[in-house]
């Protein structure tokens, strides 16, 4: 297992190098590298707080919303620079971003929802065909169509969100932890559909925190630690790694094993008495 | 070293504060009484505006009713019938008063408690309207567009006035403005300890939740209408109190002065000063209700300003336009308004003289209110 | 753990019984005559689809909802009926599916904010800051201190909680709850968002709460793992319908729940593996 | 009943003047969710540029100017202020754009001095007659402006991706530019509208029967205030009948001062405020507003 | 410190020259305050008056000064916010022997009180009788509701209007619209006549609503109480619905400044307006003169009514000190003792005023002006100074 191989420059698709993120004092990400292949699905694992929405903030231009930015290096796009544009014009580019915690427009329909995700569509008929897909692919999102969009259920504000990203036909698209409170049917359908996507040609980039799943999908894996890549390799090798399995898998942790924090370190609970005043 | 620091700087501002009035003039004691009024009631619309998140534009009301208040709890009938009064003690009238903004606050309490956001803000400022129909038309009681005068405040003997006896001490006339300079700064100080303490405690952390998670608010046991209703009347008897004060400083009440523009100036004050905070509330009310009579008075040594009566841009104008700019700059560059600005100055004179003491962690206290 | 669980005070915490609950929202129905109970003392999960009613079950008992028929019954008190707050002075606490926390109060604030309901002190004794007050500050911030050891936030008891990663986040929302001193602790998803290691150890910090504190538990998840290992009974939703409702491993070969829920086969821990 | 009739179509016209200046706050609480009390400097460099251009160019050319003018500076105001203050609530906009407001009409006042500028209106002190009814022609061109605007706004928020991007704009900045919105490109859009809107509300109320602008005509733009929250703040059919209600509130209240003395005097200019009050006490999100919503 | 001494504070000393002096004056300098309103809606009327006294007060320096003393002004604009008047006050009013003149009632009525402890010779520019009654507070010419009076006695003599008839009142609420309310009332009362009240606020704008309850009432005048913009949508509404009265106004109800604005020519064809100063086009010589020693130093500054009330005033206060000089009492009581003692002033002025009585107006005389464009301060004389005939029956409530 490689703990870096950068694919050779220049190559076609996204490509993140030597990547730096500051949100004011704080740096969430430095030296990171990677490559996103045009056709393939790469996976970011990592704990909380380790940087992933960072990266993908990074590269849809939207880290200054956050008040953070880009302190060294660059991503690209075919070559052609993506770091310091306007999201618009990333989106523009193609490269749609479905963000972390849904982020549905809760005052708009669900309807609305969806030509808001269409904005981004370079033209009309792509637009109506994706639609279609979207419908298909979540009905739910159909039978809603008149209602707020912040009063549906947790995961159908995530479904709600996927179909919006979906309305621009992205060419690349950057999913932040997709099945994020999903039922496991559901989880899998989405794994499904990121699968049916890529077969039709995006590339995706997907943060999960349900690694098995992003493992099963992905043909590469980066491991992201506090701001730095920390393993890296085809997505397969990842998998059969102990480390990873038992830090991100969730896989053999009986309740009889001792706790283990994101650090590794096993926690001493103190006991807490009941109150009694 | 900051343990030592903090008391002295504390008993430097006390001095200061003692011996005001015998160096300053009186127009200097006015305008600070008038700040310290405003200070009085800055606090109060901080707990609403800034701790609990709810906008209100109809202050200048509640301040009204403290200073009609007041003046009819304390005087006596005019002779001709015109006027009416109670003639209660003036501090008994004063407490009356202040209780009265509360209950006016309360009566408003079935939109207060409901209502919130850009809603509220343009329901209250039904407030000020109402205020001036009421005040124009009960007449026997304020007066109506004139105004009446206000009884000076008598405490134990001791009378807030010029008159009669001239009373000196240390060579220096105290008249009214000296006298009630030290009532101002009694208040100010009694009303931003008992706002603290508020903040600090119970009821602040319930308000603060109220403002980020209302939701959260009532599920974790706190009662958020009742509280958004009673942190409402707290904040109408602040601006109670600082009309009591302001019509103290007056000696006659005008209608007209409770009107839209002071009720915005006072949302300008706790802006600029730091929301959500009693010490930016002070600094605000003094910011913004020094400001247009430095101007004035120092309008021959400005730049850009022209002197009374000359071409180009007035002290006031100036004034005005400064402190519009000042509620811009802030928002934009200081987050934390000038107590922000303050505290942040404190840390980094803390963290140069004592590199290796850890930095607490200091988080803009801007109220994140969308919801 | 069994079913034989008996926690000492258990007198003290009464049974949920919630029965014929339905909800409807316009041109909606979210829950539907749903009905089922949560023994003193256990770990009871909620589970279904996505939108099959979950958070809206927890709403309803938490009284954010008021349900539009039914009854909702802790021990002698009728809940349907109640402002959320008072039901919190039940004893009923809930962490919330999206964290809403405080973002600019420091974690001590906001796990003092759980105390509420066990505190008095008013607008009046503590703005004059009043012996009785500052004794009762004292005496909470204490258990405060004690129950962010518990779930080890005691480091970061004094950092507005804006700043924390949002795993700590989660944790702040358990802390916050506990210190409601709850009889019915109630967790809306609370491992969602956590890799493997985490989820472990905010289970583990689950049956701890149960094991010390002895008190009811109601617990929506997706992750099955946790559900099964955690639950003593687990109710199944679907369309805002019951559909299962009984110990674990009976629901998890319902052939309902499968089809509604489950899907055949965990497919993706498979292909992982 | 003829005086009543009067008062009543002289409340519809008054009141299609509010509702010009509701819909620009309605507008931009659509884009922004910041309730602009800057608007009244918006009216008031309108009026001006019309005032100051139409013995120069001619009334619609400076009309012309003066919508140009007010939606140059509305667009400002979003480029220099709301753009760069993102990160704060909804309430300390609100207050920063009334510090704008301070700094504006402050110096605007100051230009306008005390004088009362005519506007130059082609239709003077024209009244129509209709039938025993007497309405000044500046009033029903008033009235034609309003539900012309009115409804092209309704349509355009329905039907176009403005509508949506505004919207979404509106609500999540950030999620919306990953929509591909340009941020900048819409809001500023939003306030050059309201800009444009107030130069046309700013026309119709210094044109008869007022004398022409001066100084106080920001005095006047606080009564829209209660029509658009009456009506919803973000409600664009709201703005209007908000701002009927409170023309034939005022008019009503106004006409029959004697009669209604008994309650004090003065009360037209509190009775906006009063219905204001009492449509929120039932409907806290006013007539066409949508609640408020909340779910966890 | 300065304070300390009690600088410029009340206890009266005596000069070199034998000259009792108080706060305000000194060996060689008189001070006289001016608390106007430069940046508010009187803007253009308090510049005006500050303009008309500061000539004055040059000219009377030119001539020698007073007492051999210099006078200087010292000026304070308080836009029209009572709290900044109070701060005027209380920062010019210790240095200060007399105020020359307070913008607005409001704010003369906020400092009433202290006007009144320190004997500070005040003259307002607003005629509502509550500023009656005080010793130190001098109103110059009539009050408004003399004003009305005469004026409504007018419409009956000259306009038509006859006993029975509905005349018409709008005004505004507070001070200036309630004393001219008290005036027309009485002389509708007296004269037979029913009188339709609509009061208004200075922000109303569209008095439509106005014209057509006076319509409704049928009424064969209209009284106008409120400010230039006001009058001017009520003529031109009232005008252009085919309303054919007579509109006579206060004096505080018309400013030349409208007369380019399309209300113009309604004005010019329906209002009159009552008041007690003589216009600037008056032929009378000393306001002939005024008018060119103003356009002399203030070219660019319009002429309006406020230059004449503003060197009237002046006046005033340059005869008090002369005659307190006489009298070797410079101190504000001296001061305002002295002027108390005139009791025919202001001939060349056009108005004859009594100081002596301060519970009633200085004078019951009011000239009929109306508008033209042509004429210096845009209006010209109609009717000669009067006083009605009901006058005399009419009791003065005055403030006390
Ligand atoms: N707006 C912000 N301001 C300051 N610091 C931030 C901000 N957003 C993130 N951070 C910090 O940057 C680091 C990386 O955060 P990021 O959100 O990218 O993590 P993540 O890997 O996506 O975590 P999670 O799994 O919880 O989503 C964290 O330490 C976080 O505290
Ligand atoms: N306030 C509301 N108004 C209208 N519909 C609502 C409201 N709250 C919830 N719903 C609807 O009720 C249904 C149940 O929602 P609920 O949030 O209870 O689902 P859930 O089981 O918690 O799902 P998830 O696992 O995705 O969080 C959903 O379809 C949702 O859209
Ligand atoms: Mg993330
Ligand atoms: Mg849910």
């Amino acid at each position: 297992m490689n703990v870096h191989d950068p694919r050779p420059p220049g190559a076609s698709g996204l490509s993140v190098r030597d990547l730096a993120v500051n949100y004011g004092p704080v740096t969430a990400l430095r030296g990171i590298s990677l490559d996103v292949p045009r056709g393939a699905v790469v996976t970011v694992l990592g704990g909380n707080g380790a940087g992933k929405s960072t990266l993908l903030r990074a590269v849809s231009g939207t880290l200054r919303f956050q008040r953070g930015g880009i302190t060294s290096g660059e991503v690209t796009l075919d070559g052609v620079k993506l770091s310091g544009a306007a999201t618009s014009a990333v989106v523009a580019r193609g490269v749609v971003q479905v963000p972390e915690g849904r982020r549905v427009f809760a005052r708009m329909t669900v309807e609305e929802n969806l030509r808001a995700g269409a904005l981004g569509a370079r033209d009309r008929r792509s637009a109506a065909e994706a639609r279609e897909r979207v419908l298909e692919l979540f009905p739910v999102l159909a039978e809603r169509a008149r209602q707020r969009a912040g009063l549906l259920s947790g995961g159908e504000q995530q479904m709600l969100a996927m179909g919006r990203a979906m309305m621009a036909c992205p060419e690349v698209l950057l999913l932040d932890e997709p099945t994020l409170g999903l039922a496991p049917l559901m989880a899998a359908r989405i794994a499904e559909t990121v699968r049916e996507i890529n077969a039709q040609g995006t590339t995706v980039l997907l943060v999960e925190q349900n690694a098995a799943m992003a493992l099963s999908l992905a043909s590469h894996a980066y491991v992201l630690e506090v701001g730095e890549i920390a393993l890296s390799g085809p997505a397969a090798e990842l998998a059969a790694s102990d480390e990873v399995r038992r830090r991100y898998l969730g896989v053999g942790g009986d309740a009889g094993d001792p706790p283990v924090r994101p650090d590794g370190a096993a926690v001493r609970r103190p006991a807490l008495s009941r109150w009694s005043a | 070293m900051s343990r030592i620091v903090t008391p002295l700087w504390w008993v430097l501002v006390a001095a200061g504060v003692v011996v005001a009035p015998f160096y300053l003039d009186g127009i200097w004691l006015q305008d600070g009484l008038f700040a310290m009024a405003a200070a009085i009631g800055a606090i109060g619309l901080n707990l609403l505006t800034g701790a609990t998140g709810q906008l209100s534009m109809g202050h200048a009301f509640f301040l009204a009713v403290g200073a009609f208040g007041y003046v009819y709890f304390a005087s006596a009938p005019s002779g001709d019938g015109e006027l009416d009064g109670l003639g209660l003690p003036t501090p008994l009238a004063a407490v009356l008063a202040v209780l009265l903004a509360g209950v006016a606050g309360g009566l408003f309490s079935p939109i207060a408690g409901r209502l919130k956001g850009a809603y509220l803000g343009i329901a209250t400022l039904a407030l000020i309207f109402i205020g001036h129909f009421a005040m124009s038309n009960a007449t026997p009681v304020t007066g109506g567009h004139n105004g009446r005068p206000v009884p000076p405040m008598e405490l134990f003997g001791f009378a807030f006035t010029d008159t009669p006896e001239p009373l000196v001490i240390a060579g220096v006339p105290f008249g009214a403005l000296e006298r009630l300079w030290f009532l101002g700064v009694v208040l100010l100080v009694g009303a931003g300890l008992f706002a603290r303490g508020v903040l600090r405690g119970r009821p602040g952390r319930a308000m603060n939740t109220i403002r980020d998670h209302e939701i959260a608010a009532g599920v974790m046991g706190v009662p958020v209408t009742r509280y958004r209703a009673g942190v409402f009347v707290l904040s109408s008897m602040y601006g109670g109190l600082a009309g009591v004060l302001i019509a103290l400083v007056f000696r006659q009440t005008v209608p007209d002065y409770f009107g839209l523009i002071l009720a915005l100036s006072y949302l300008a004050m706790i802006i600029i000063g730091g929301l959500g905070s009693v010490a930016g509330a002070v600094i605000g009310a003094f910011f913004v209700s020094m400001l247009p009579s430095l101007f004035t008075r120092y309008s021959d040594a400005l730049p850009l300003v022209a002197p009374t009566g000359q071409e180009g841009i007035g002290a006031a104008e100036a004034a005005q336009i400064l402190y519009g700019l000042a509620v811009v700059v802030v928002v934009l560059f200081l987050p934390g308004g000038l107590f922000g600005l303050f505290t942040k100055a404190r840390l980094r004179l803390a963290r140069r003289s004592a590199p290796a003491a850890p930095v607490k962690h200091a988080l803009t206290p801007t109220p994140e209110t969308r919801n | 753990m069994s079913d034989t669980y008996q926690p000492d005070g258990m007198t003290s915490v009464p049974r949920l019984e919630v029965r014929d609950v339905t909800v409807r929202f316009a041109g909606l129905t979210a829950l539907d005559a749903v009905g089922f109970s949560v023994e003193p003392g256990s770990v009871h999960a909620v589970i279904g689809p996505n939108g099959a009613g979950k958070s809206t079950c927890f709403n309803v008992l938490s009284g954010v909802y008021r349900a539009t028929s039914g009854s909702v019954r802790f021990g002698d008190a009728e809940l349907t009926a109640m402002a959320p707050h008072r039901i919190a002075g039940l004893g009923l606490a809930r962490t919330f599916q999206n964290i809403a926390l405080s973002p600019h109060l420091s974690v001590r604030d906001n796990l003092m904010l759980g105390r509420h309901r066990l505190t008095r002190a008013g607008f009046v004794s503590a703005g004059l800051r009043l012996p009785s007050a500052r004794r009762e500050a004292a005496r909470h911030n204490a258990r405060v201190e004690e129950i962010a050891a518990f779930v080890g936030l005691t480091e970061r008891l004094d950092v507005p909680v804006g700043l924390l990663p949002y795993g700590v986040q989660k944790r702040v929302e358990l802390a916050r709850a506990l210190c409601m001193e709850p009889r019915l602790l109630m967790l809306d998803e609370p491992v969602a968002g956590m890799n493997g290691g985490e989820r472990r150890d905010m289970a583990e910090l689950i049956t701890a709460v149960r094991e010390s504190l002895g008190i009811s538990i109601l617990l929506v998840e997706h992750d099955m793992g946790m559900v099964m290992r955690l639950a003593d009974a687990v109710t199944v939703l679907d369309f805002g319908r019951l559909i299962a409702d009984g110990p674990p491993e009976k629901v998890q070969n319902d052939p309902e729940v499968i089809r509604a829920y489950l899907g055949a086969t965990s497919e993706t821990e498979e292909a992982a593996s | 009943m003829s005086t009543f009739i009067e008062l009543l179509v002289g409340g519809i016209s008054v009141g299609a003047v509010y509702a010009l200046i509701a819909l620009g706050f309605v507008v931009i609480f659509k884009a922004t969710e910041v309730v602009n009390f800057a608007h009244a400097s918006l009216l008031l460099v309108g009026g001006f540029v019309i005032a100051k251009t139409h013995p120069l160019v001619g009334f619609w050319a400076a009309l012309l100017l003066g919508v140009a003018g007010a939606a140059a500076l509305g667009a400002l105001i979003e480029f220099a202020v709301i753009r760069r203050a993102n990160v704060l609530s909804h309430s300390v906009l609100a207050i920063v754009t009334i510090g704008v407001d301070l700094i504006l009409v402050t110096e605007l006042t100051r230009q306008i001095g005390t004088e009362v500028l005519a506007l130059g209106d082609p239709w003077g002190s024209d009244v129509l007659q209709l039938g025993s009814v007497n309405v000044p022609a500046t009033r029903i061109a008033a009235l034609v402006s309003a539900a012309v605007v009115i409804t092209a706004f309704l349509l355009a928020f329905k039907y176009t991706s403005w509508g949506v991007a505004m919207r979404a704009t509106a609500e999540d900045s950030e999620t919306a530019a990953l929509m591909g919105v340009r941020r900048g490109r819409v809001s500023m859009g939003a306030w050059a509208v309201a800009g444009a809107l107030a130069a046309v509300a700013a026309l119709f109320m210094c044109v008869f029967p007022t004398p022409g602008l001066d100084r106080n005509v920001t005095a006047v733009a606080m009564k829209a205030f209660p029509a658009a929250i009456l009506g919803g703040l973000d409600s664009t059919g709201g703005a209007l009948a908000g701002g009927f209600i409170i023309g034939i509130t005022e008019s009503l209240v106004g006409g029959y001062q004697e009669e209604l003395s008994f309650l004090g005097r003065g009360l037209g200019d509190v009775a906006p405020f009063l219905v204001m009050i009492i449509v929120l006490l039932i409907r806290p999100a006013g007539l066409f507003g949508t609640k408020e919503l909340a779910r966890v | 410190s300065e304070k300390a001494t009690g600088g410029g504070g009340s206890g009266a000393a005596a000069s070199a020259d034998g000259v009792k002096t108080g706060p305000g004056v000194t060996a060689d300098a008189i001070t006289i305050g001016m608390i106007t309103d430069l940046t508010g809606p009187y803007a253009s009327f308090g510049k005006s008056l500050t303009n008309a006294q500061q000539l004055y007060f040059e000219q009377v320096n030119q001539a020698g000064g007073i007492c051999g003393r210099k006078l200087e002004s010292i000026v304070r604009d308080h836009g029209y916010d009572v709290q900044k008047a109070v701060a005027a006050y209380t920062e010019i009013g210790p240095k200060s022997v007399a105020l020359a003149h307070v913008v607005g009632s409001p704010m003369v009525n906020a400092v009433k009180q202290r006007i009144e402890t320190d004997q500070m010779l005040t003259i307002p520019q607003a005629w509502a009788t509550h500023l009656l009654g005080s010793k130190p507070i001098q109103v110059t010419g009539t009050t408004y509701d003399i004003d009305m009076i005469n004026g409504v006695e007018y419409l009956v003599k000259e306009k038509g209007v006859k006993s029975g008839d509905s005349i018409g009142h709008l005004y505004f609420e507070g001070d200036y619209g309630e004393t001219a309310l008290n005036g027309s009332k009485f002389a509708a009362d007296k004269l037979g006549l029913k009188l339709v009240e609509q009061k208004i606020k200075a922000t109303d704008q569209d008095m439509t609503a106005q014209v057509a309850a006076f319509k409704k009432a049928g009424v064969k005048a209209i009284l106008v109480s409120v400010g230039p913009r006001q009058t001017a949508s009520l003529v031109g509404v009232a005008l252009a619905g085919g309303m054919k009265v007579p509109f006579l106004g206060s004096n505080s109800a018309y400013s030349p400044q409208l007369l380019p604005t399309p209300a113009g020519p309604a004005l010019l064809a329906a209002f009159e307006y009552v008041t007690a100063g003589a216009p600037m086009s008056s032929d009378l010589p000393a306001i002939k003169k005024l008018g060119e020693d103003y356009k002399a130093k203030y070219p660019g500054d319009a002429v309006d009514s406020g230059v004449s009330a503003g060197y009237t005033a002046a006046g005033i206060v340059v005869d008090a000190l002369k005659k307190a000089c006489e009298g070797k009492d410079l101190t504000r009581a001296g001061v305002v003792a002295a002027h108390r003692g005139q009791n025919a002033w202001g001939e060349q002025y056009g108005g004859v005023m009594d100081f002596t009585v301060f519970d009633k107006p200085a004078s019951l005389r009011s000239y009929v002006v109306k508008p033209d464009k042509e004429a210096l301060g845009g209006a010209v004389v109609v009717k000669e100074p009067f006083t009605a005939d009901i006058v005399k029956d009419y009791q003065v409530p005055s403030g006390g």
